[in-house]
């Protein structure tokens, strides 16, 4: 079976990460910027399964599935926090949350 | 251990300078004049130490950081022993300065205040340069608070121009340290800070004159010289009048200690190729500070000025490098030590008198205050170089040694002495000739010198008066350390000289 | 004795020390004494070490009190050399110093500040006995810088008018312009000779150079520049007329008799040196001839009594610089001995006029005093016959010398001779305009009751008088320090032209007779002419010397001031402080509290610096 | 790879903190129990702090790939359970009058220190992204911690979202570069040599790439320029207590990563990498003073200065490339101490007079503290001064290590960049500083008094002791760093 040159993969989970940070640029509402983070988290992850695939290691996977706990970690606390912000603010637009700067 | 014990004897009695000042606020000066005359007399009994090898007295040396080889090393020889004994003299006559002066929060002031003096004593005795390093910024933190605390309306600005000027210039010193003990450690094969051990290392020659050139701008900081002299005036109009015989009298003399010291024997090539410029350096400070010193209307800005035109001479004398100019250095550091002092407490006592340091508002005060007038005259007569007095042997001996390296600039600083007798006079004439302006400011407290300022005016005096018309005395203490100096770097220079 | 010249210094300097110590405690007596007694005191050990001096007849004599310092080869001794010319030297200035200072108990007497006025004078007195007995340069400049000092403190000593101070600055710097020309003198010399010993340093210049070397011209031109300095030559002469601000006993004794001839004492010093370098030497002739006419002109159209005799010291000065640049140092020493006697006098005389007059200087405020004043006109017709040479009088005699040495000299010595003679001319008017128009005529306004004066004032007066006719016999014992280089044999030159020497200053007399007593020619007629008005503004301005040092030196030096008060050097910092202030403003905004810029600022750097990654 | 009985003794400090920090959450479970919850997480972290000195003579254990339990891992194992330690009874103080819900706040600062304690001992990815994330995620919930004024709430809030989003971007970029590393490499641990092209040849570009993308990841959690941004923000909000722990154990532990990864991983052969550590230094010297230059809040005046006190610690990180030798590395290890006491003791400072309720974090607050309470303000003016790098204080000696670093290796541009921004850094330390000793004026400022509590003074005495002893007399320490670095190599 033909497998896919790594490049491919690199490249493919590369543009998801870019898709992920443009995505925390762009967005004010927060639960979207959250999300942006999660495909970021992935793209890596993805980027870990392609090596692995390429290495045959089992490592790549295990790191993949930490990477998924860790990013559920982060939206957890996330969410919690964007709850509280909703109870203070009564809205979830980022860019409320600028009193402190200079 | 007898250096140990002088700085200790500082640092013990500051502290409990401050303490004691919850029991009673008048205890702080007592406790402090206590410790500096008890330390003055510790000093003068290293005059009676014979020196064991190499000139050096109650040398002191014990592992400090080993990982870099830094001992914690003092030693003192004549040169030294000059400058402590004027640092004690001094000392005592700061605490008298402030005796009156201070009321609010004594005991920090004279903690400060003998930290100082702790930190300048360092300066001069340590012979391991990371030492000599560390005390170079411990005497700056207590003059700091000294100036920040109980200075005039802009010492915000002052003390952190003073401290900032020293810190960075100190900062390239730093550098050149490590420098040489890393050059130490590549020569051979283990890290000193030693003196002694530094002569020995052989550098390339724009190295050891970058080296020279982070040694020579942090001691003409401190000398001051122009063009890293602007913080003195500052420093020394805000600072309180025991402050500003502190810095004039002592702190200015570190730096001219360093470059005998340190900068031209640590790097007698490149200070010969550099000499020319340092002097010239000199000659142009001479000068322009004294211009600049007749255009100022603060009578404490004024004496500052004058006092970076006379330490001039000190770099002049310094960069001619020989026994005649160094003699001269050192002279004029010890008379300059002390009329500035004297200076700057006369002026001091005016501020505190009458609440300006404004000469226009000044004049005729020598009808209302005699005694301080007469004592004014002497002082800036001496300042003056009038043979006969401490700094004429000083700047005589300088120029005739530098005469003999450098007409030219020699020629140029000689000037100096014209000018010098222009804004002396000037001075006189503001304050004390002239008519009485009653109407500037009010003058009820403008009572002439008391017994305690007579005391210390006259101490002062006979001092100027024994080195002008004697001193060999004192010539004699620094004179084998010079020819010590000289002797080493002969060698090199004259090596430089042939080629 | 001899070894006991140390004594000499230092009784006026005690007497300095007690009433500087004192601080005007003591009664006005016991200063009085103090004061004057100091002087007496070293008077009389003076005469008597000048006696055993000249009975033992040796040449020289050396003191070394004690080893002022021993630097590298540089060791200046606190030592004193006697030899004739000190001798002469210290016999003036203790002598005359005396008289004055007696004369000046009664001066000052209702002087608030009595014992200040002595302390100055007894250290003025100890200064100048160092400079003319120390026997290194050193030890010289010490006394040099000292009496200099004694006439800043002096001139300026009623301090409340601030003219008087200025004029007290003006003294001090600019006689300090020479100092340091003749301190530089002293470096060269050093690093030249390798001693400051005056008379070790004359035998190795005598050996190491010879004639006319850059070296001596060198040194002998800084030297001089000294001597100008003090002795009020041109071009440093600006300074003597307005140091008459201060007290007429400080005139006679500072700015006559002693302080200001420390000039010539210098030079005779060195004669040696001089005689290495004609040239040099020639120029201190032509200084002189220069300033004595110059200032002899001005002295024709100044109206104060003090300027004029300060004017007319000036020009006697100038006489002395022309005999020791002919090479008749004795000559010249000899005027200036005699000098001191007649202005002294003289200036001591205006002092009882002036008091008299209430301080009233003007001459033409004055006239017709001769009744009044008896003893002040009998003193002033002594002093100017003297001033002016007449024969027999002492002043003839050193004129005299000086002028058939100046003939003698072959080469520019005619001119010299000539100029000389002309000064004398002019001497004559003015000497005598101020004399006919202050004791003859009508009298103006009102003629004092009295003549101020006591034994204490007018003792000084008659001694003066004395020596001013008679000490022209004195013989000074200066060969022995002269004695090489100098033509001491009788000056045969016709009878005609020593005739023509005697008349000149006579003809002088009879001008101002006509001018200012017969009145056959009338000023103000001359004055009518708007040339000679022009040229009577230029000299009484001395030449416009004044006008023109304001503009080259003092105004360029007060603008410098002024425009650089407050340091430019410090600008710089400043600038420094400025910057980092603004990148600090500047960079601040960069915080703007937006989350999704600090994101975005981040992305930037990662992009960047994948690009500095794929550039390099 | 199993793990053997025997690899549990190395472990055993990890394991005590773990284990402190399990019978907290019961024991809060149990009881609610301020006081005890406190106790028993202070003691644990002690105990912790006992055992790995126990454990340090001669220590050299590899345990698993993941962790390496060495001298250098448990020195730093020490100083974090130390400073945990004092952090705690700084918070217990500080946290006292908030009446719900505080014991869980120690249960984070434990979770926290167990994932630095992991960080120092790691040299391998997947440990160090663990210990990294521990941290972080426990840090958001500290930044978070409720506290009673309105304004610190809304601000404690803004403080945590602004960490949480940008620390998982960092954390994002950090795992993209390690992804690329292991499909490069084949290989998770640090000492993987990267520059083999393995049989594919991605080539030295795409390694470079691989680090960049890492380092920044790093940068972030150090808050070097241009990654800074949040720091004032995050610093400003959080509770003290949270700020210290972020500016002290956050920074140190992720400076040991990066210490263990650059000197394993010979990264900075990569001169395009050395090139990119070289910029970040100078702009983070530069711009972290003087952002600081004028800044009032004494909060943001330490944020900003702890981001250049990160970038001299790069330069020793450079120093070390270009030299051989222990020295850089005893630099930086010396300097992480020294930085670790008197930024603790700074904080400490602003915490003791502070709680939750009402925090005093400006510079005016501190106005003629000199006259109130002499002795707070010396140990305040000794610690800022230890930060301006002045002698008698450890910073002293720390600056001097990192000038004798870059000397050895002549960066001069660095130590130029060095020089100005210590020359800047001075102005706003000496601004505080010269508040301190102005006269005293009463305004709406803070009564303490050391009766209150003594066990944070106590601590902030202790610290003050370490700060001029080690200044004064640095030698044990000295030894020490120089025997447990020489693990590093």
């Amino acid at each position: 079976m033909s497998s896919i040159p790594i490049e491919h993969g690199l490249v493919l989970s590369a543009i998801l990460f870019a898709i992920g940070l443009i995505g925390v640029l762009t967005r004010r509402n927060i639960v979207f910027v959250l999300m942006s983070l999660e495909i970021m988290l992935n793209a890596s992850g993805l980027a870990f399964i392609v090596a692995a695939s390429r290495w045959g290691h089992a490592e790549g996977q295990v790191m993949f599935l930490m990477i998924l706990t860790l990013a559920a970690a982060e939206v957890a606390v996330g969410l919690g926090l964007i709850i509280q912000m909703f109870r203070q603010f009564k809205t979830i637009d980022i860019n409320v949350l600028s009193e402190m700067k200079g | 251990m007898i250096l140990v014990y002088l700085i200790s004897i500082l640092f013990v009695g500051g502290l409990v300078a401050w303490l004691s000042e919850r029991v009673d606020p008048n205890y702080p000066r007592i406790v402090a004049l206590a410790t500096v005359l008890i330390d003055l007399v510790v000093m003068i009994s290293l005059l009676g130490v014979d020196p064991s090898s190499g000139g050096w007295v109650a040398s002191v040396n014990a592992d400090w950081i080993p990982r870099f080889g830094i001992s914690f090393y003092f030693a003192a020889d004549g040169l030294s022993l000059l400058l402590i004994l004027l640092t004690g003299f001094l000392g005592v006559i700061a605490v008298g300065s402030a005796w009156d002066d201070i009321h609010e929060k004594t005991g920090f002031f004279y903690f400060n205040l003998l930290w100082t003096l702790a930190g300048v004593i360092g300066v001069f005795t340590a012979l391991d340069l990371f030492l000599f390093f560390f005390f170079w910024e411990v005497m700056l933190i207590p003059m700091y608070f000294i100036i920040a605390i109980w200075g005039h309306e802009n010492k915000n600005y002052a003390a952190m121009k003073f401290f900032i000027f020293t810190q960075v210039t100190g900062m390239l010193m730093l550098v050149s340290i490590i420098m040489l003990g890393y050059l130490h450690f590549l020569q051979m094969g283990m890290f000193s800070f030693n003196y002694h051990d530094l002569m020995k290392v052989e550098a390339s020659g724009t190295i050891e004159y970058l080296m020279m050139l982070g040694f020579f701008v942090a001691f003409t900081t401190k000398l001051p010289s122009v063009p890293f002299h602007s913080w003195l005036p500052d420093a020394h109009s805000q600072a309180p009048t025991a402050g500003s015989v502190i810095l004039a009298g002592i702190l200015l003399k570190t730096g001219a200690y360093g470059l005998i010291r340190f900068a031209v024997p640590l790097f007698p090539e490149s200070s010969l190729d550099f000499s020319p410029i340092a002097m010239g350096l000199a000659a142009f400070s001479i000068l322009y500070c004294a211009k600049v010193a007749f255009a100022q209307t603060d009578i404490k800005r004024l004496i500052a000025y004058t006092s970076v035109s006379h330490m001039g001479f000190v770099t002049l004398g310094v960069y001619a490098w020989n026994e005649l100019a160094l003699q001269g250095a050192v002279m004029t550091m010890l008379a300059h030590g002390l009329s500035a002092a004297a200076l700057f407490m006369l002026a001091g006592g005016l501020q505190h008198r009458i609440h300006t340091r404004n000469m226009q508002h000044m004049g005729g005060f020598w009808g209302k205050v005699p005694k301080m007038a007469v004592v004014a005259i002497f002082f800036s007569v001496a300042a003056l170089g009038m043979p006969g007095l401490g700094n004429f042997i000083g700047e005589f001996l300088a120029l005739l040694g530098a005469f003999q390296s450098n007409i030219l600039f020699t020629v140029i600083a000689a000037f100096g002495l014209i000018l010098a007798s222009v804004y002396s006079l000037w001075v006189i004439q503001q304050v004390f000739q002239g008519e009485y302006k009653a109407d500037k400011f009010e003058d009820s407290h403008l009572l002439d010198l008391n017994r305690r300022e007579m005391i210390y005016f006259g101490a002062m005096m006979i001092g100027l008066i024994w080195m002008g018309m004697y001193p060999q005395s004192f010539l004699n203490l620094s004179e084998p350390v010079l020819i010590e100096l000289l002797n080493n770097t002969q060698a090199v220079t004259a090596a430089v000289v042939r080629n | 004795m001899q070894e006991f010249i140390w004594l000499l210094p230092s009784f006026p300097l005690a007497g300095f020390l007690i009433l500087v110590l004192t601080s005007g405690t003591l009664s006005r007596i016991t200063v009085a004494v103090i004061g004057a007694g100091s002087i007496g005191l070293s008077f009389l050990v003076a005469s008597i070490i000048a006696v055993q001096f000249l009975g033992s007849g040796d040449d020289y004599y050396i003191k070394e009190v004690w080893a002022w310092m021993s630097v590298g080869g540089f060791s200046p001794g606190f030592s004193f050399y006697l030899d004739g010319l000190s001798l002469v030297m210290m016999l003036i200035i203790t002598g005359v110093g005396f008289l004055i200072h007696l004369y000046a108990t009664g001066y000052m007497a209702d002087d608030p500040s009595y014992s200040r006025f002595f302390s100055y004078m007894n250290l003025f007195i100890a200064a100048m006995l160092m400079l003319v007995l120390g026997d290194n340069l050193v030890l010289l400049y010490l006394g040099w810088e000292g009496v200099g000092l004694c006439s800043y403190l002096l001139i300026g000593f009623w301090y409340t008018k601030p003219e008087n101070g200025y004029a007290a600055r003006k003294a001090f710097v600019v006689t300090r312009v020479g100092d340091t020309s003749m301190a530089i003198g002293l470096f060269l010399l050093f690093a030249q000779l390798g001693t400051l010993n005056i008379q070790d340093m004359l035998h190795v210049a005598e050996v190491e150079w010879n004639i006319g070397s850059g070296l001596a011209i060198a040194t002998t031109m800084l030297l001089l520049g000294g001597a100008v300095g003090k002795s009020a030559q041109l071009p440093l002469q600006t300074w003597l007329p307005d140091a008459m601000a201060g007290p007429t006993p400080i005139s006679a004794l500072i700015h006559a008799a002693t302080m200001v001839t420390a000039g010539v004492y210098l030079i005779a010093r060195t004669h040696v040196l001089f005689q290495l370098a004609p040239s040099v030497q020639l120029l201190v002739a032509w200084i002189g001839l220069i300033t004595l006419l110059m200032a002899g002109f001005t002295a024709l159209t100044q109206s104060d009594i003090k300027r004029i005799l300060a004017f007319s010291t000036v020009s006697q000065i100038g006489y002395m610089f022309l005999g020791l640049g002919v090479g008749a140092w004795s000559a010249a020493i000899f005027h200036l001995m005699t000098h001191a006697f007649f202005k002294a006098l003289l200036f001591l005389a205006s002092g009882t006029v002036i008091l008299s007059m209430h301080h009233e200087q003007s001459i033409f405020k004055m006239g017709g005093l001769r009744k009044a004043l008896p003893v002040s006109f009998a003193s002033f017709l002594i002093g100017s016959l003297a001033l002016t040479a007449f024969p027999y009088t002492s002043g003839y005699f050193s004129k005299d010398e000086i002028l058939l040495a100046a003939l003698e000299l072959d080469g520019p010595g005619i001119f010299l001779w000539a100029g000389g003679v002309l000064g004398a001319f002019f001497t004559g008017i003015y000497t005598f305009r101020l004399f006919f128009v202050v004791f003859f005529g009508e009298t103006s306004g009102h003629p004092p009751e009295k003549e101020v004066g006591g034994w204490h004032m007018n003792g000084p007066l008659i001694v003066l008088m004395v020596l001013s006719i008679f000490g022209g016999f004195i013989s000074i014992p200066v060969d022995a320090v002269f004695g090489h280089g100098e033509s001491h044999e009788e000056h045969h030159v016709s009878a005609l032209v020593h005739g023509f020497m005697v008349a000149v200053p006579l003809l002088g007399i009879l001008v101002s007779y006509l001018c200012f007593h017969k009145k056959v020619f009338s000023i103000e007629k001359l004055m009518s002419y708007s040339i000679s008005r022009r040229l009577h503004k230029f000299w009484h301005s001395g030449w416009g010397m004044d006008w023109l040092y304001d503009r080259v030196f003092v105004f360029p030096f007060l603008w410098l001031s002024r425009i650089n008060h407050a340091d430019l050097v410090d600008r710089f910092y400043g600038l420094i402080v400025e910057v980092s202030k603004s990148a600090n403003k500047m960079v601040v905004k960069s915080q703007t509290g937006y989350l999704r810029w600090y994101a975005f600022i981040m992305a930037l750097g990662l992009v960047a610096l994948l690009l500095l990654g794929i550039i390099l | 790879m199993t793990i053997t009985l025997a690899d549990l003794v190395p472990l055993m400090p990890l394991l005590i903190t773990t284990l402190t920090v399990v019978i907290a959450m019961i024991a809060v479970g149990v009881k609610r129990h301020y006081a005890s919850v406190a106790g028993i997480t202070i003691i644990g972290l002690l105990f912790a702090a006992i055992s790995s000195l126990l454990l340090m003579p001669a220590a050299n254990y590899q345990v698993t790939p993941l962790l390496i339990i060495d001298e250098y891992t448990l020195f730093f194992t020490i100083i974090t359970c130390c400073s945990a330690v004092s952090i705690a009874i700084l918070s217990y103080q500080y946290l006292s009058d908030l009446d719900d819900y505080k014991e869980e706040y120690f249960l984070l600062l434990g979770l926290a220190t167990i994932g630095a304690i992991i960080m120092v001992s790691s040299n391998h990815y997947v440990s160090a992204i663990l210990g990294i994330e521990t941290l972080s995620m426990s840090l958001y919930g500290m930044v978070a911690y409720p506290s009673h004024s309105d304004k610190s709430r809304r601000w404690s809030l803004e403080a945590a979202v602004k960490y949480l989003v940008l620390s998982a971007a960092a954390s994002g970029f950090m795992l993209f570069g390690i992804a690329l590393i292991y499909a490069q490499t084949g290989s998770l641990s640090f000492s993987s040599v990267l520059d083999n092209g393995g049989t594919l040849g991605l080539g030295e570009d795409f390694s470079a790439t691989a680090l960049t993308l890492l380092f920044i990841g790093a940068a972030f959690k150090l808050s070097l320029a241009p990654f800074h941004m949040w720091t004032p923000d995050v610093y400003e909000g959080s509770p003290l207590p949270a700020t210290t722990y972020l500016a002290t154990i956050g920074k140190v532990a992720m400076f040991v990563v990066l210490l263990r990864l650059i000197e394993s991983t010979n990264a900075l052969a990569f001169q395009s990498v050395f090139i990119m550590i070289y910029f970040i230094a100078v702009l983070s010297i530069l711009l972290g003073n003087l952002l600081a230059l004028l800044q009032s809040n004494l909060k943001r005046i330490l944020a900003y200065s702890s981001i250049s006190h990160m970038g001299y610690l790069l330069i020793a990180l450079l120093a070390g490339f270009e030299t051989s030798g222990l020295i850089s590395i005893e630099a930086i290890t010396f300097y992480l101490v020294a930085y670790m006491i008197m930024s603790i003791g700074a904080f400490g400072v602003a915490s003791i007079v502070s709680s939750s309720s009402n925090e005093f974090d400006s510079v005016d607050d501190y106005t003629g503290l000199f006259w109130r309470n002499p002795i707070l303000a010396a140990i305040f003016t000794g610690m800022l001064l230890s930060l301006a790098g002045i002698p008698l204080t450890v910073g002293f000696i720390g600056k001097f290590y990192i000038f004798f670093a870059g000397v050895e290796s002549e960066l001069w541009v660095l130590l130029v960049a060095l020089i100005i921004g210590s020359g800047i850094g001075l102005y706003y330390y000496l601004r505080v500083v010269y508040r301190m000793v102005l006269p005293q004026e009463q305004k709406n400022s803070f009564e303490f008094s050391i009766e209150k509590n003594y066990s944070s003074s106590a601590i902030l005495l202790l610290l003050f002791a370490l700060l001029i002893i080690l200044g004064v007399y640095p030698t044990p320490l000295v030894s020490v760093i120089e025997r447990v670095s020489s693990y590093i190599l």
